[in-house]
């Protein structure tokens, strides 16, 4: 079990989520982080007073998937979160020891295999 | 039967409001053509200043809301406005000032201004409303004015709701509401009915407007219950509205539209001193922030800003009934009470397991009854003129007014309340009144309406946070070329 | 050509609104100063009302644009409001309604009183404006009121443009359309043009003020193209306003405003109905809600609150032109349809892969249309008056005046397309029109003003996010000593 | 002293305003009710206006605030202004335009309408003010007009202070300011004390209203000391305003409110043409945006979307001295000036590390000082009528106007200041005047009051953020049953 | 050392962190994620456009322990967060190396020791 | 390669991202989170009723480094994190196993080389 932890720009995030989902990969959860590295800051400037702001909107996408789907859910990213230009991202693969489901108490490698994507309600 | 004469005596009080001989020149051939436009120009903009409380409502609600009902707020204080003024037209009108008998009118519906007997009021029109023609102002004045009224009387109804009615109740209690339980209450006093002649005195509703709507308010929410999460092993728990500056701005259209709430009543301007009006209900209102703040200083060790704002109301709604009755000092007095009740009140609300989100039951009901009230113990001889009322038992009262104020309001309670509960339960065990308690967590927005008040907070909206492969600074319109900058 | 002749008409029509005699005295002598008073604080109040629907269009279109974007529509509204003062008083008003002749006014730039035939208005000063010499008021307040117009016609133009538009092109175009554009169409009729003497009417402005804006609005959005995002595969896609409260708050503002839109468009008070108006108006916006509301559930199966607002904007819109010359029920007709179609428009809009956030086709344009024309399906002989026209096609009349309303509307959408066609062009083809897309993504707040609207929500503001070694609840500066609290 | 000639003069240069004879038949037997209704109208809707100002002082401050502090804003305008509305009824108003001698007024305590000499004014009410005897509206439509200004003046003073001052310290500051100061100074001119004898002319306030609040603004921001990280190694940081959307709000708000300030200070509506001040003022105020605009633009190369709301402000501020006195292309002119000046200013403010998070001091300080010396350059003859003034310096004045001008300023600098000075420094030195620094980290609103302003955007609300076991989009209490839906 | 990731309905948190600090387990830090899994999406309109919400709203619990405490952290969490329905979320088990209070530079398992929590202030 | 999650005060961030920055280690995100540790809670009040608040606002700043730079991160941070009162955080490092930059497709310990910030934009 790793996870990957990908910092990416918001834009990219609609298309990863519906490839990754038709792969049977659709657990996931995102948030919102501020971040820097090679990309540059910019100045905003208030009534007069300037400041550079270095830290800039990302999404983390977080997902915990089997040693298996690893590789092609960081292929997936990749993909379709290039730009070439700085501020593309960054993807970390960390190691985990252990999933549990909430719903049903089970636990390990079970919890993470590939499953469809139920239909939207209402 | 004929209430002309009474009504007259009301306006002719009106007068003697302002301590002058007042109009001797229109008491022979009729008011003249500026009269009729400064009344006119009066009424209206008054009524104006009340339609603009629907704001004030509307940020109040929505700003002691939680962010995921915001929405839904919205978009019920614009159907039940757009309800109140179309079932006022078709009904309300008739009902609380056609003429008819003491307890309620009978004609005048969709304000069609023949009546069977074909009488012209003073404007010449056909008129249905012997009540109307002695104001000197155009029927369709008086509608303007009194159908803002009912929308607030509405507005206050919900506010205890919040959070988790369906928005198809809302609509039916307001449809029976501004149809048919306002204009009667209404037409009690202000259409020349039975409590007019008994002396009841309300000069701008703190009982008609602001009671019926915190009695209406609290049968609602005692019929709902309260908010999942209002109440844990017995405690309240703070549920702290979304946007308190919001809120904030609410009160203070809701104070600047009481001008034309209060000084408005006059129903006319050409020798009636509505600033007196105006000054008495400023220093209420002010006083009314005091109380609360005071009160919530001592009781709470904090300075709630949500009830500071309560105060302000407190004090607004106390001084309605009695403003043009009443000395200024009264006023200050009556609105430090209704302040300073607020705190307490809000606590005793609590206590008894009923969940009221903006505070309308201290706000509207207790504020509206103690200023009721309070006309009984601070109207003045020359103020009351030739009403057919008493003065104060402060000023020399047999306290046979304070009676009488004590008994409109104990039949207004008895009849909106008993009226309210009965809408409230049919459509309790009809279509149902309150949401599931999934909706009720996911929100109203989202549950009812399809989308939040506020998609931002909630959902990924495409594009909602700034992302480029870069962006910079300013001006770029002004300064550089139309191509993307390398 | 001396248009007083017909002015008179026009205001004599007025009177008769009220159905009395009017203004016998008046006749005489010239208004007395009582009159020109009262009649000049009716029409500044009204104009005061016109001005606030800026902060109603401001919340309405903050609202319902995106979170990065709404320092921008905050800029943007007040440049714009700048522009139509000063451009209105430089050229406008003398275009409109300085004498001249059938198609433009040529005298009274920079609302100089002073004419070459020295004539001299009923208010004592040297007059430019014939057409304003029939008015009982100060040539000032006719300019205020106008000016305030003119504003919110502007207004109008960028509701569908917003989130993408650079803010010089708004400077632009507003320059010209209140310096140029506005005023022509709008001295056709109101200047007591061609079009009045063909007997169009449009009392408050459905096409004048809403169609014109509706179009250029039209032309903008076409040119500009949708927002990024919006449509995907062909079809369009939900991007929800960040604030529906405050879309809300811009709703109850603009109802609010309309009243002195309307009823203010008598222009004088003094034997004058203008209540008669208030009320028809508000009849037409709760009747556009309701229709709003009714047609969302029914189409979307889903209670839309921003289109519920925009059924209240659109019975507005649709009752203006109607408004002084139609009964009670018709206003509530007008209202209804205009209610009733803006859900499915909004639909049709999306298809046509029109990208107008804030429902401005709909709402102005097309009730602008469906409004002008009702004035030729509902006019009443007897509110028409002496005006040159003729009862609707139910009240008898010959459907003349629904063709007189027809070619009034084609040369407003001729003239009005055609020009602000040409000069979005000429601005997109010389500066540019539209922000980079790089800008877009980013937002205009920091991309054209160097800040967010919002920055708490989108920096690391310092301290933004109360942070401290200990605080605590309540009252610290009322209880405890001035040194920190160990 | 008796000043009633005085007054008289005053109000005769009204009406020469308009240019006409004027009320001719009023000299002879007093003011018809009519007369004096149509004048209370006036007055008393523009008083109206004014105190809705006070939503636009919530609106601009809050919205230019940090978020931790927005609640505590909106407690300190509420309380503002009540201590306001009762401090000028128990004292302010007696020290303003009671009887007295060139310095103060020293009668009509709690608007008392009874003096020793048991003068009668013209509404035949004893009178303790033979100044207001002149003005033909009732002398509470007068307090009413008159309370109003001092809240303005006084939420211009926290301008400077948000976002660190103790609760405690606007209270007792507010106090004193409302009951003494303001008055005293306002007596000066409006009292027809010293300096209108000397011919002083400040219309609606530049310097009385703005000026002062702008000085005692000064003096507690000078006091507190900047925000926390305001000034990093000497350099001024950004610290924006949470809501520009908000903050825009209130500048329309104000704009909205200033046609009453302005315009309504004629104190009456017969025979005097305010319809040509509200135009001056709107053309000044739109000339301000455009000045602070472009000013912005060439200094920071950024269009600074609060400092064109200040730009706006700038405008208003500067037109309310001279606005009845000039003609409009010198409004125009004034009004461009003040907003050239802003952006520059706020620089110039910053340079000194004075901390002002609104822009209060150019705005409201600096701009209420040209206005007020724009008096002595483009007074028109004609305009000033009979009051003891002189033609401005372009209009053939000798000078001696502006000189009059610059002292009056200079005597309201020092006596505001000074007394602003000590008692900021009393309340720094015994209570405390700014918060501790772990508070003011933390935030007003947790701090002070309890509970955050927007909680949901700072602690764990329960229920705040929409989950549930299912939630679907729209329409569940129309068409679902109302069981959970499985 | 181990720290625990947790994403969990917003309703169950109260208890859970309640239960856990009388546990000696205050230490933790929450933040708002939108995740997706089994739970489906849901369908939103807007001005009659519709689109499907696959992203929910959920909270981010995280909270280092010592490897002694790990097993009755869980326990708690599956207990409180359990409804049964989809959407309860997961438990993810990650290795940690190391663990310093900022405080006092402490360093290692004794930063981790249970501690009761401390009295409200205020 | 390591991640390091610090769990600051706000008022730290600013020049603990300086002084990184400074060191060719600008890589890094933020995001907001709220915790309880040994800092108690506070009480607030709204409308009469109270509650304690356990969660405080937290800064959750998180750097994946080389090996090599771990301890000099964690150096900065808690030179610059400390204040001395309860609620200065933690910090935890957690081993990764590989790293990716979306721009480039590299992997591995040479995308988190140190380098010089970039120049501000605008
Ligand atoms: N070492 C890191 N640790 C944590 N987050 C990082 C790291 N490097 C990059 N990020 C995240 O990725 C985002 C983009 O990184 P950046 O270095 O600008 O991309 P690129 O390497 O393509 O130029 C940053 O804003 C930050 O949120
Ligand atoms: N593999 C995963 N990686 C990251 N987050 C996940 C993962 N699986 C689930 N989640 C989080 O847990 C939440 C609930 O998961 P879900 O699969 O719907 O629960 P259940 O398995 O009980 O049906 C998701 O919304 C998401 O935030
Ligand atoms: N074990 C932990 N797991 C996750 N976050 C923690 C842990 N311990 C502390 N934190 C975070 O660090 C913040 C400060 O911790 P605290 O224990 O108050 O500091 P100190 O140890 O200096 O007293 C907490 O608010 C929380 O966000």
């Amino acid at each position: 079990m790793k996870k990957i932890e990908a910092f990416i720009r918001h834009e990219a995030f609609d298309e990863i989520r519906t490839r990754l989902a038709g792969m049977g990969l659709p657990s996931m959860s995102i948030s919102e982080v501020k971040g820097s590295g090679r990309q540059g800051g910019y100045t905003e400037s208030y009534r007069g007073a300037r400041a550079t702001i270095f830290m800039r909107p990302k999404l983390k996408l977080e997902m915990v998937v089997d040693d298996a789907d690893v590789e092609r859910a960081v292929d997936v990213i990749l993909e379709l979160a290039h730009t070439g230009e700085p501020g593309d991202g960054k993807i970390f693969i960390i190691p985990v020891d252990d999933t549990v489901r909430v719903r049903t108490g089970e636990r390990g490698d079970v919890v993470l295999a590939p499953h469809p994507e139920d239909e939207p309600e209402g | 039967m004929r209430l002309r004469s009474l009504r007259t005596a009301w306006v002719v009080a009106g007068m003697l409001l302002l301590g002058v001989p007042g109009l001797a020149a229109a008491a022979g051939d009729g008011p003249s053509p500026t009269d009729i436009a400064v009344n006119s120009v009066w009424v209206v903009l008054g009524a104006v200043l009340v339609l603009f409380m629907q704001a004030g409502f509307a940020m109040l609600e929505i700003g002691l809301s939680r962010m995921k009902n915001a929405g839904a707020v919205a978009g019920k204080i614009i159907i039940n406005l757009s309800i109140a003024v179309l079932m006022f037209w078709a009904t309300g009108f008739a009902l609380a000032f056609g003429d008819g008998d003491g307890f309620l009118g009978q004609m005048g519906w969709f304000m069609n201004a023949t009546d069977a007997a074909g009488d012209t009021n003073s404007l010449g029109l056909n008129s249905f409303m012997n009540a109307i023609g002695a104001y000197n102002i155009p029927v369709e004045a008086v509608f303007f004015f009194q159908v803002v009224f009912v929308a607030v009387s509405l507005a206050i109804v919900f506010g205890t709701m919040l959070d988790r009615t369906k928005f198809i109740g809302y609509v039916i209690f307001g449809v029976v509401f501004t149809g048919l339980i306002y204009p009667i209450v209404a037409h009690w006093t202000w259409g020349g009915g039975w409590l007019f002649q008994d002396g009841f005195l309300d000069f701008a509703g703190s009982s008609i407007v602001h009671l019926q709507g915190a009695l209406a308010a609290l049968m609602g929410t005692i019929i709902l219950g309260p908010r999942i999460g209002k109440f844990r092993n017995g405690k309240a728990q703070p549920i702290p509205g979304h946007s308190i500056p919001l809120a904030m701005l609410g009160v203070i259209i809701l104070w600047v539209g009481w001008m034309g709430f209060n000084a408005g009543s006059t129903l006319g301007a050409v020798g009636l001193n509505f600033a007196d009006i105006a000054v008495n209900t400023n220093l209420a209102a002010a006083a009314g922030v005091i109380g609360a703040t005071v009160a919530s200083l001592v009781i709470f060790r904090t300075l709630d800003v949500s009830q500071m704002g309560n105060g302000a109301i407190a004090g607004l709604v106390a001084v309605t009934a009695p403003c043009a009755f009443v000395d200024p000092w009264a006023a200050v007095v009556i609105g430090l009470v209704a302040g300073l009740l607020v705190p307490p009140l809000v606590v005793l609300v609590d206590r008894m397991r009923i969940d009221d989100p903006i505070g309308c039951l201290p706000v509207h009901g207790i504020s509206g009854i103690w200023g009721t009230l309070a006309v009984g113990l601070f109207a003045t001889e020359s103020r009351i003129g030739a009403l057919p009322a008493e003065a104060g038992l402060f000023y020399g009262g047999s306290g046979h007014q304070l009676w009488v104020q004590f008994y409109g309001i104990l039949a207004t309670i008895g009849f909106t309340g008993a009226c309210s509960l009965v809408v409230f339960l049919a459509i309790k065990y009809t279509i149902g009144l309150r949401v599931s308690e999934d909706e009720e967590a996911a929100g109203l927005d989202i549950s009812e309406h399809g989308m939040y008040g506020y998609p931002e907070q909630f959902i990924e909206v495409p594009g909602a946070f700034p992302e480029s492969t870069r962006h910079s600074a300013g001006l770029s319109s002004l300064t550089r070329p139309t191509t993307t900058p390398g």
